[in-house]
């Protein structure tokens, strides 16, 4: 096997640029999803317009935001408007695509964000977790839905703890009978692979592998018996330009959820301000 | 009447006035303009029994469900964005660490509309978000009815209307008038469901200058009870235009309330010890925040026409 | 999609592409920035079967409700504010010339709230007004119900969603990001409510120059399928920053609307035979569009901060 | 009689200002309602808000507004909201008092503003009128509501053909039977005389007389049987000041409802620019 040129964290922000259409508008959560956006809208899809739950339409900065309400989450936005304004716009269809991630995850791509119950209850959960933040609301509306998340057995189940963000709900039929707007997630991006949904059963597939990663590893790493694809392609790696808008944007991998200690007031200062004159070179107008 | 001319008072007068024990609070920001100041004050008064209504919250939220001054949270998201989860609410939920911590859940939206339906004086909102989930099935304030216009199912959520809104806004003037830069999260909206509003600004500047841009000023000054000008209020997270946020800042609190003792013990040298708002910021260090000032700055143009 | 870079295109096309003869459509303003321009045009192409969707229209929504376009009305108020009340509106309505208009009466806020529903894709909002009045007996779609939540009666209204709306803005890029100074009527809200909107703009400037103040951009692009370039598109109403309304203009055309034939003479002499806007413009005289600049221009100070 | 140095059109204008108490949040419409409004936040209610339902929070304009949505209505705001905005300001009860028009009045102050059915239907009246525009919900939910109109038994009937904005209904109990949140209107100010509602029966009476009025007057003028009150007053003239206010905010009378012909453009021009001079003494900031 070759050495790989760069992470699989790395590759799996690519993917997920990937999934972008140029001209789509798309709501992008906090770390991969943002860092997806921030490739797109900077090599196939320049004409996409990326939006954030707190209120910010195609902002251009020299930062990479950290929470979707910061400064670089609105700065030089073409619109600001008010977080129930901009997921009522999701709930209205204006836009197409929400990437969201999740701890839990089951084969008709119901997402849990809420608690771990474990053999516990919901009110004495085993491992709170923040909730569902827009989550449930783009993942109710928004006509495609990316997941990204990496792949696991105990977040890959058969059964989420909590639908917390409805995905195929019980299969075909199931979301309509709910009175739910979107259609429901479309594809699942982790580390080792790109899942994708069955058009009749809406259940989960295996669709590609990363290049380091085989059929019988995902399977491994997925609790229910997970259907595989024909023909199962193999994704390409990212290409230069990707990676260096990765590394410009998230020179510590904080983004793409790298948990090093930033403790350090000078060097933290010093990284954001060399980031801005890195920047530089993507700030258009 | 809410219109007289100068609002002004100090966070303790404002907190003792408008936050008796037992009261629901709502707060602005979301990642930024979080009123930490008003927070910190509502810890050092030791307030008991209060209910917090928000949409999301990272670190203020989160630092005040932790508190035990907090015995019930209805929102969508509490946790430290991007530097971890939040050790506390986990604490307060898995283990009643201070205090068992009610949950009443909803969505950012959901929430959103909840201010919403409370700012027009409505009972509730109706929403095609929250069907099918489990959401709905934990919370029985969420009522699932049948849309008498025929367009199916339809999630209703119940109005907020909280005693008191902490509103961190960058500039106001005297009676009130507050304008916000950038993102707005909720808070055009929550302030006009609140009963009362605390409004906190980062600068006092005249009314004159409030007109040259009316189309910035996110709350009016008829919604608004008590101006308090006291600048970093949102320190340690954003504040646009303003200053940046402190990431090692965040890191440190992030690592050191992983434990109760550790919680307890930042709360003590931090909040308790530090006695006002302009103590903790002294002891931050002065420096320190000139630098997020000069980091902020350098790169937040102020919106102009 | 509606995201495609330059969205630029004549009035004539894009009334012919979003309003087909029997379309549901609203337009922007109400006494200022109503979109003259565009219904002069709809009057050119002669367009039939109209449904016209509004909240308060002064002196261009009363000059269409008499054009025969037009053959229901939805909303709240029709009169030429100030100058008199409208002359084609009572026609239409009390002698059925030269159609008979029908009627589905709401208030300002109401139908404000019916797009507002429209906006979220809800089927309704509900209400405190309406109750206890007649609107209510003689417009069925307003359903009163008992709240769920125990609040006592509610009215609710259904949401619209108008087909095409035709919104006047000051400034905009090519691609449709819109910004308004001064009053916004709902006009946020009826672009997120429309399945389609033109936007027509005194003014194309640069998106550099819409991300300079965020804030003040009122629809998004990803809202707007064409954009119209067409100054002095509001006259003779106000519009803000770049016009003062032509009050000797209204009271003319008050005076000789108020037979059908003076009616038909002014459509004949001002819409049809100008053929196109400029023409219009050209034959009311430059002189006199300019003086109505500066008017406004010392007076009105565009929005800093 | 003293010969008058004012008209009752201008009498009623300081009435109207006089109802406004200083501090208050008022929203106010076209016509003789905006001139009070400019006469109060000149004289005794400088602290008073004035809004317009259009959107604009107390603007400061050389030019007083034509409409309420005009660039005067909005010029140099503290605030600029949507119009549904401002309303549901207004259903939540952040604006104290609403000030009204009307076609015809009846006894419990029901407001009718959509059409004079006379012998003829709702679908064919005899005179189709604007409609509700905001009156209905200014009217529903302000804690007070200020009712503005010339007096005539063509106005003042015993029946109003249509209820476009709610009074007291049917008398006590009806509006909160209904389910309104505000409490009806307080006052009626005519170009004769002032009438106000009882408190227990929430019928209009006869409260004070401009000096030039007779009760006999009034009551010919009224199609039912008004009440009258045990001590009618007598309404102050305007003050001096008040009448600078309106002659120099209006010199021609328009806002107070004078039908002048202003068709010459030239005349039209002048007259504006020069208002703008004199209004210069009132600008503040």
């Amino acid at each position: 096997m070759l050495e790989l040129a760069y992470t699989n964290k790395e590759l799996m922000a690519a993917c997920c640029a990937r999934e972008i259409k140029d001209g789509e508008v798309v709501i992008v959560g906090i770390g991969m999803p943002m860092m997806g956006g921030h490739i797109a809208s900077r090599t196939h899809a320049k004409n996409a317009i990326f939006v954030y739950e707190a209120g910010g339409v195609s902002p251009v900065s020299r930062r990479i935001p950290w929470s979707v309400g910061d400064t670089p989450a609105g700065e030089k936005a073409t619109a600001i408007m008010e977080m129930w304004r901009m997921l009522s716009d999701c709930q209205a269809g204006f836009i197409h695509r929400g990437c969201l991630g999740g701890a839990q995850i089951d084969k008709y791509g119901n997402l849990n964000t809420t608690c771990i119950i474990g053999d516990q209850s919901y009110d004495t959960p085993k491992v709170k977790l923040p909730g569902s933040g827009g989550g449930n609301d783009i993942g109710s509306s928004c006509p495609e839905i990316t997941i990204v998340m990496s792949l696991s057995r105990r977040k890959f189940v058969k059964k989420v703890d909590y639908i917390t963000t409805v995905g195929h709900l019980t299969g075909p039929g199931s979301r309509e009978a709910a009175g739910l707007l979107g259609k429901g997630p479309t594809s699942v991006i982790t580390d080792k692979c790109i899942f994708r949904f069955d058009k009749n059963t809406k259940e989960m597939y295996l669709d590609a592998l990363f290049p380091d990663a085989t059929v019988e590893e995902v399977k491994s790493l997925v609790e229910w018996d997970l259907k595989v694809a024909p023909q199962v392609s193999q994704v390409e790696p990212p290409t230069q330009e990707q990676l260096e808008i990765i590394r410009t944007l998230d020179p510590k991998g904080l983004v793409l959820g790298a948990k090093i200690p930033l403790d350090d007031f000078e060097e933290f200062a010093q990284m954001y301000e060399s980031s801005y004159r890195e920047m530089k070179i993507y700030i258009e107008d | 009447m809410k219109t007289l001319k100068d609002k002004q008072t100090s966070m303790g007068e404002a907190v003792r006035k408008y936050c008796p024990d037992g009261s629901t609070f709502a707060i602005s920001g979301m990642g930024a303009r979080e009123p930490f100041a008003a927070l910190f004050e509502i810890i050092r008064q030791g307030k008991k029994d209060l209910t917090f209504v928000s949409n999301g919250v990272s670190d203020a939220g989160c630092l005040i469900l932790g508190s035990g001054c907090v015995k019930k949270f209805e929102g969508g998201y509490a946790g430290i964005i991007l530097v971890g989860s939040d050790s506390n609410v986990r604490r307060a939920r898995e283990k009643g660490i201070p205090i068992k911590l009610e949950l009443e859940e909803y969505t950012n939206y959901t929430s959103g509309l909840r201010f919403l339906a409370g700012s027009m004086k409505l009972p509730y909102m109706p929403t095609k978000s929250l069907l099918g989930s489990d959401i709905i099935k934990h919370n029985p304030r969420i009522k699932v009815v049948d849309d008498p216009y025929g367009s199916g199912p339809l999630a209703l959520v119940p109005a907020s209307n909280p005693d008191v809104s902490f509103m961190h806004v960058q500039r106001a003037d005297v009676s009130g008038n507050g304008q916000i830069f950038n993102a707005m999260i909720d808070d055009n909206t929550i302030a006009r469901a609140s009963k009362h509003v605390v409004l906190i600004c980062e600068e006092i500047v005249s009314t004159g200058e409030i007109r040259k841009n009316s189309h910035m000023t996110a709350i009016p000054s008829y919604c608004v009870d008590a101006v308090v000008h006291a600048p970093f209020a949102g320190y340690p997270l954003w504040c646009a235009g303003y200053y940046c946020c402190d990431m090692p800042w965040r890191s440190y609190y992030a690592r050191v309330s992983k434990t109760q003792e550790g919680y307890e013990q930042y709360i003590k040298e931090w909040v308790l010890d530090t006695i006002s708002w302009d103590g903790f910021l002294d002891k931050v260090g002065r420096d320190r925040l000139e630098r997020l000032v000069k980091m902020e700055r350098d790169n937040y143009t102020i919106p102009v026409l």
